[in-house]
């Protein structure tokens, strides 16, 4: 049921583009992903108030996407997608998650039926598959999880997406730690093992409701180490370190599309470049128009190959140019429009490589995601497709030389900091097993003792 | 210079106003909305096209055919109008037609009330300002002009306006409501000082409040405050009011989003 | 003392550029604007509360200085200017907008000498020459004005600038009635009247302090008609008319200069195209970074030939990803990121030219403004440059011509709204005299009787 | 692909951290912290390499001169902490040496406490936790972590933490402050309870908030909130209680941005 992928969709790196996957994919009214042009893919965050009952959530949304669809009109863009990550209560009561979806998808027809504006809708459900302690990733928790999907499918969500969490305990612990091993295996093993669970359910969802499994981000770890790692002057851990894990969890979002999800992935995987190498599906992305959601260190780089472009998230309030949603997604809607200019104009090829260099010597975190060196990072996983292991491991390797070989080349420079904790994170790899299944005991014994919260059974283990 | 080829201009931008502009041009939207009577008919349509010497001419030639100037006012200026309205809230004219339309419609009443000894029951007295402190005041502008195009009898305070001032004119005015007008997060809070002082004489009236600071959460905080958009939401609120009556309730449970 | 334009800067609209202009401005620390890079110029408002006494505004403005030094620090950016666009107390107080000028300055330099970050502080008085229902453009309240400028002067401003208000009586009166003569009277002979009495001051002052007398904008005017015109469904103004408005105000704008500023002009002068082609001074803009303040339909094109790029204006307040100036200042960094890199790739004009197509053809004011054509406009002002009047009526034809021109070529597709105004326009123009000083004397006639705020003496008539 | 020449990077971006990094390793900046008692410098150097078995054969070395095994934990364990507490706050050092360090002297005062019957005097117990409703519990493991290090007891009460759990500890530990952790605008209100019911119970105690939603400006909206920025102000937060007691006013005084 899960084929992995043992090689690359696109031959070279040069290949790869904006706009442009090896497969589009077309969902909710009239849009097609990945199919030659790009399109803001607008998220928001309801007020803290508005929480408080079904009825208030419902409008809440209702006016965020009414705001949404009159400002692209407004302004004339030819095309939007709208993200609901859910609050909370819309996963764990399904009917308000589809409610929701339901009141949306509404507004969304009008608009497309007035103006022919071309639009879809992405739904991405909370992972509430866990305790206050403990992560609770089977059983009931599970089943419920599913069941959100299902509603806000039949109800008028066009994209399926969580951010799923599994192996997040063991990371949390090693992260803090500079446990290379433990970041492997939360990442790599664990991660990708939940990963495979939750897809092919969702898959099974998606194909029954005829939606679009989306895909995943691995926001609970690579992003939880990135945004440790924070700016330049923040010292709570080496960049180096925080792409590192980076490079190990492209092999692990991957697994989604390998269990039947078909992209776009989630704007927040900073590994969908990587994924995008190898299996060719299209991207969301956010950079430098989702500062009201956080600061990185790579705005323009990532716009480099996406195909829907976000603002990751901004809580709905007034601006002085209207609300903070129609403000954001007119800023998306410009930076699409100019990306669309460049793919019409030919000068598409030109618009990435200055993007991808905008940021490519920023930070190592960077410099391994601009799109040559991720190619390669997607090799490294292509190499042993079918071990989550070994993969992940090859991952991290080539991540290590990447940033040494940009350090060679005099045009990134780290501070020894970062260069001690690179040679530190390299040593650990090196010192590794190239076997899985040695792997995978070792570190059941040591992190069954070492992380209190650690439950095999969450993995069938 | 780089240029785009004409068919991939679509694929970057859509002129949405082109695209949805009505096969239909405004004269003969306008012309399925007129009203049929031989008398009235020229009227309206001079209305329609900011024809002041029109407009009288076709008064003129209904009052000598026996129409009651008074009753000409409702009959055929404020239908005439109200074509005009109902194109422009269709997106077919622009302001600057319900500009000239209104001025051709007051011109019109002018006459009207020339030829009669009897005075026309005025639609009621809005007053109008822009909050005290706030110097932007082409919104309220637009929506004393609005308003005045719908047969409302305006009293424009203009703009910078101390509360003080609001209180007293509503208080000589008696108006059906008030509107404040605001574009800065400074100076909008004068508008809850307005209310508290209305409130503090005793008075109850709508007060209808918009301008670019001013969104419907705010105004809901206080007792009197009843949002609107855009300018012409400020006729929609007159309208009601003379329609169903001043309460609060009702009017934010019609125009307040929810 | 004033010494007008009449050849253009520039031999040929394609040497137009962002980053460059012909005479580049040294300001505050390390910073040189036009001069082979862009910078990012942030603009925010205090809070609503934050006016109450001179302490908490100062405890304001020192807030949002630290918050965006250090985000630029955090991410990199080599450089910045701070905007700063005075509430009312403070330019009514010369001594309050003295003072905060020297808080931020004090920030700014202890960023500049741990960081080495070149950055330096525009601040924008206020035209406070009013009374509630008249202007008072000269006497006391010039004066006042003027001690304002010295203040901030002296106390830690780099950049001198002001929004003035000359004209907008006549023209708040004929832009609601489609009154051609009247635009042009109140925007480009009053305003420009008033332009030069004003800017010949602020020049005398930068002279005097070792600042920068740096530009205006025809907010007032061109701006007020933008806005009313609105997005692409809006009914109050054809968008024909406000671009006829906005070429007039460019040979408003330009009297700064003139007069002695040397720019960069104020960013929300979206005339500053066609003043840079004319002048060669530095220029901000703002746009697709800017709707956190308001929304308009060129977002990439104003970016064509910035030399500073800003956001208009945000409130200080908290989003998730920071303050909103962090958030703001960190997204304008990028796209100056993405402009430095096409300068120092040789991509400049391509990138350049995406940036003008993405909105050339979005609406008849992305048109003109484009800067092919803001260049013809250019021309037509620098013709007549000694003529205040025929300089601006030349501007409103030839707008007229090259809307016209679009029109014929198929790819500017208006509205049949949009083009009847148009005719309109040009037949008002065509009936219009070229004898400057009778269009002075039938204006000042026709314009006494009709505006009632409208006082000859504002502008010594 | 394009490509930036190495002299055309810096126009385009500073790598600020890497042109400011001191001139100095971060050994050589810890060698001049160190005291210079040829007793403790060892332990102190032990601590700053984390290195548990130094630490011990440190500790060992001076007790056998004479030292007391109570003594030496401020003497030189505390010491050898505060030489790395100092280096994080410079920036030469990261957060995970710091919790090397702090792994490091936690077993040296275990070591201590071993070799006599004297009970050390503790600096203070703090509680922690993470707002109800939010699972965010990376900043609060740091906060834990680095009060650890400062030789705080503390007591962490985990994320997704009930206001009643709170509220108990506090009354059960009497700690010298409380931390709390929230990083969505939908859980940080639960501050506001936990004040609220802490008044109510009469007990004040200073009420230490950070994390992602967290501003100064909602805390300061209650009586007992203290805001912090980074992690390492909730131990300069603990550390003023210890000096100066914990009165809200000076805190607030000392630590909010005015
Ligand atoms: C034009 C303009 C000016 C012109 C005003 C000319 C004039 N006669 O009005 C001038 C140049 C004078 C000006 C000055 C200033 N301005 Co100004 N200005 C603007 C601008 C660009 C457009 C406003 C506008 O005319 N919009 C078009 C009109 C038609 O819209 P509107 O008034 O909102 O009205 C519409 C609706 O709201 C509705 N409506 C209005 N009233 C009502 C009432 C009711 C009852 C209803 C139902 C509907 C309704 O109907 C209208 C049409 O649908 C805005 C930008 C923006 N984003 O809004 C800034 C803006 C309002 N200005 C701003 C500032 C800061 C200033 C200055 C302080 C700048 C300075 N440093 O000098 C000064 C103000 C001095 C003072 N003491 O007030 C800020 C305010 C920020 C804040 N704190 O809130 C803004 C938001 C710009 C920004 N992003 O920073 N400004
Ligand atoms: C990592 C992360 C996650 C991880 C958390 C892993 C973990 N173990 O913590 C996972 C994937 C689980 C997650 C889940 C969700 N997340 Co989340 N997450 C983030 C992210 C990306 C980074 C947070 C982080 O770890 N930062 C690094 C740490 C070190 O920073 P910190 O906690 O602020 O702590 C620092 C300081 O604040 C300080 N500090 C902290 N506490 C204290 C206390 C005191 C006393 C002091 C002095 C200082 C202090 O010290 C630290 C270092 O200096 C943020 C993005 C962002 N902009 O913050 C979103 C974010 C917080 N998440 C968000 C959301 C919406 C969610 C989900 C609801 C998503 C979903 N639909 O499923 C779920 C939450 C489910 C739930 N019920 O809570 C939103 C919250 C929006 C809001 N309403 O406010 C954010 C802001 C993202 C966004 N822009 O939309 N998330
Ligand atoms: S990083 Fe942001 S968008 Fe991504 S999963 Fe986390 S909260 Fe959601
Ligand atoms: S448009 Fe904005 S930036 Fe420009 S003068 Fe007006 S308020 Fe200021
Ligand atoms: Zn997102
Ligand atoms: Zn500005
Ligand atoms: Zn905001």
């Amino acid at each position: 049921m899960v084929k992995k992928y043992t090689s690359m969709a696109y031959a070279n790196a040069d290949d790869m583009l904006f706009g442009n996957s090896k497969f589009p994919v077309k969902a909710g009214l009239g849009l097609e992903i990945g199919a030659g042009y790009t399109t803001p893919e607008l998220n928001y965050a309801p007020r803290p108030q508005a929480g408080k009952s079904k009825e208030k959530l419902i409008k809440e949304y209702e006016r965020i996407t009414t705001d949404a669809m009159a400002r692209m009109v407004q302004i004339g863009a030819p095309s939007i997608v709208l993200e609901t990550e859910h609050v909370e209560q819309m996963t764990n009561n399904p009917e308000w998650g589809g409610a929701v979806a339901h009141a949306q998808k509404t507004i969304m027809e009008e608009y497309h039926d007035e103006y022919g504006i071309k639009c879809a809708l992405r739904h991405t459900v909370g992972d509430i598959r866990e305790d206050r302690d403990y992560l609770k990733l089977t059983g009931d928790k599970f089943d419920l999880l599913m069941e959100s999907f299902e509603q806000v499918a039949k109800n008028g969500a066009d994209l399926l997406s969580v951010e799923s969490m599994g192996g997040k305990e063991v990371f949390d612990y090693s992260i803090l730690r500079n446990d290379t091993a433990g970041i492997l295996f939360g990442i790599g093993v664990l991660g990708s093992m939940d990963m495979e669970t939750v897809w092919s359910g969702v898959a099974d969802i998606a194909k029954k409701t005829g939606t679009v499994a989306a895909g995943d981000t691995d926001c609970a770890q690579a992003n939880t180490a990135m945004f440790i790692a924070g700016g330049l002057l923040d010292k709570n851990l080496a960049h180096t370190i925080a792409i590192v894990a980076r490079a190990i969890s492209a092999g692990r979002s991957l697994c989604a599309y390998e269990a039947g999800a078909t992209g776009p992935g989630k704007d927040c995987g900073y590994e969908n470049t990587i994924i995008k190498s190898i299996s060719g599906v299209p991207i969301a992305q956010e950079g430098k128009t989702s500062t009201c959601a956080h600061s990185d260190v790579m705005g323009n780089l990532t716009m480099q190959c996406c195909d829907l472009w976000s603002n990751e998230s901004v809580e709905y309030h007034g601006e002085f140019g209207g609300t903070s949603v129609q403000c954001w997604s007119e800023s998306l809607a410009y930076d699409c429009s100019l990306m669309n200019v460049a793919l019409k104009t030919g000068k598409a090829k030109d618009l990435r490589d200055m993007f991808t260099l905008s940021d490519k010597y920023r930070d190592p975190q960077g410099y391994v995601l601009a799109y040559d060196n991720a190619y390669r990072v997607g090799e490294a996983i292509a190499k042993d497709g079918n071990d989550n292991y070994l993969r992940a491991k090859n991952a991290a390797v080539e991540c290590c030389n990447i940033v040494e070989e940009g350090v060679a080349s005099g045009k990134l420079k780290l501070t020894r900091f970062e260069i001690n904790a690179l040679t530190k994170v390299k040593e650990d790899l090196a010192a590794l097993t190239d076997d899985s299944d040695k792997f995978m005991s070792d570190c059941l014994t040591k992190y069954k003792e070492e992380v209190a919260v650690f439950l095999p059974e969450n993995y069938g283990l | 210079m780089l240029d785009l080829k004409l068919e991939d201009i679509d694929g970057i931008l859509v002129r949405y106003n082109v695209a949805l502009e009505k096969e239909m041009t405004p004269d003969e939207a306008a012309e399925e909305l007129y009203p049929k009577d031989e008398l009235i008919y020229p009227i309206a349509k001079a209305i329609y096209e900011g024809e002041e010497d029109d407009v009288i001419d076709g008064l003129k030639a209904a009052i000598d055919a026996g129409k009651d100037p008074i009753a000409l006012i409702n009959e055929s200026l404020m239908v005439g109008m109200s074509v005009v309205s109902q194109l422009y809230d269709e997106g077919i004219i622009f302001l600057p037609n319900v500009m000239m339309s209104a001025d051709a419609m007051l011109e019109g009443i002018e006459f009207c009330k020339t030829q009669t000894s009897e005075v026309p029951e005025p639609k009621g007295k809005i007053v109008c300002h822009v909050a005290e402190g706030d110097v932007h005041d082409i919104g309220k502008n637009i929506v004393a002009a609005l308003l005045r195009a719908s047969g409302y009898e305006v009293v424009d305070l203009g703009r910078d306006c101390p509360v003080d001032e609001v209180i007293e004119a509503v208080e000589k005015e008696k108006p059906l409501m008030v509107t404040g007008t605001a574009l800065m997060t400074t100076t909008m809070y004068a508008f809850k000082e307005i209310n508290d002082k209305l409130l503090e004489k005793g008075i109850k009236l709508p007060f209808a409040c918009g301008g670019g600071a001013v969104n419907q959460d705010f105004v809901s905080q206080y007792d009197l405050g009843v949002y609107g958009e855009e300018a012409s939401d400020a006729v929609k609120i007159a309208n009601f009011i003379v329609e169903n009556g001043s309460e609060i309730e009702k009017l934010r449970e019609e125009f307040h989003k929810h």
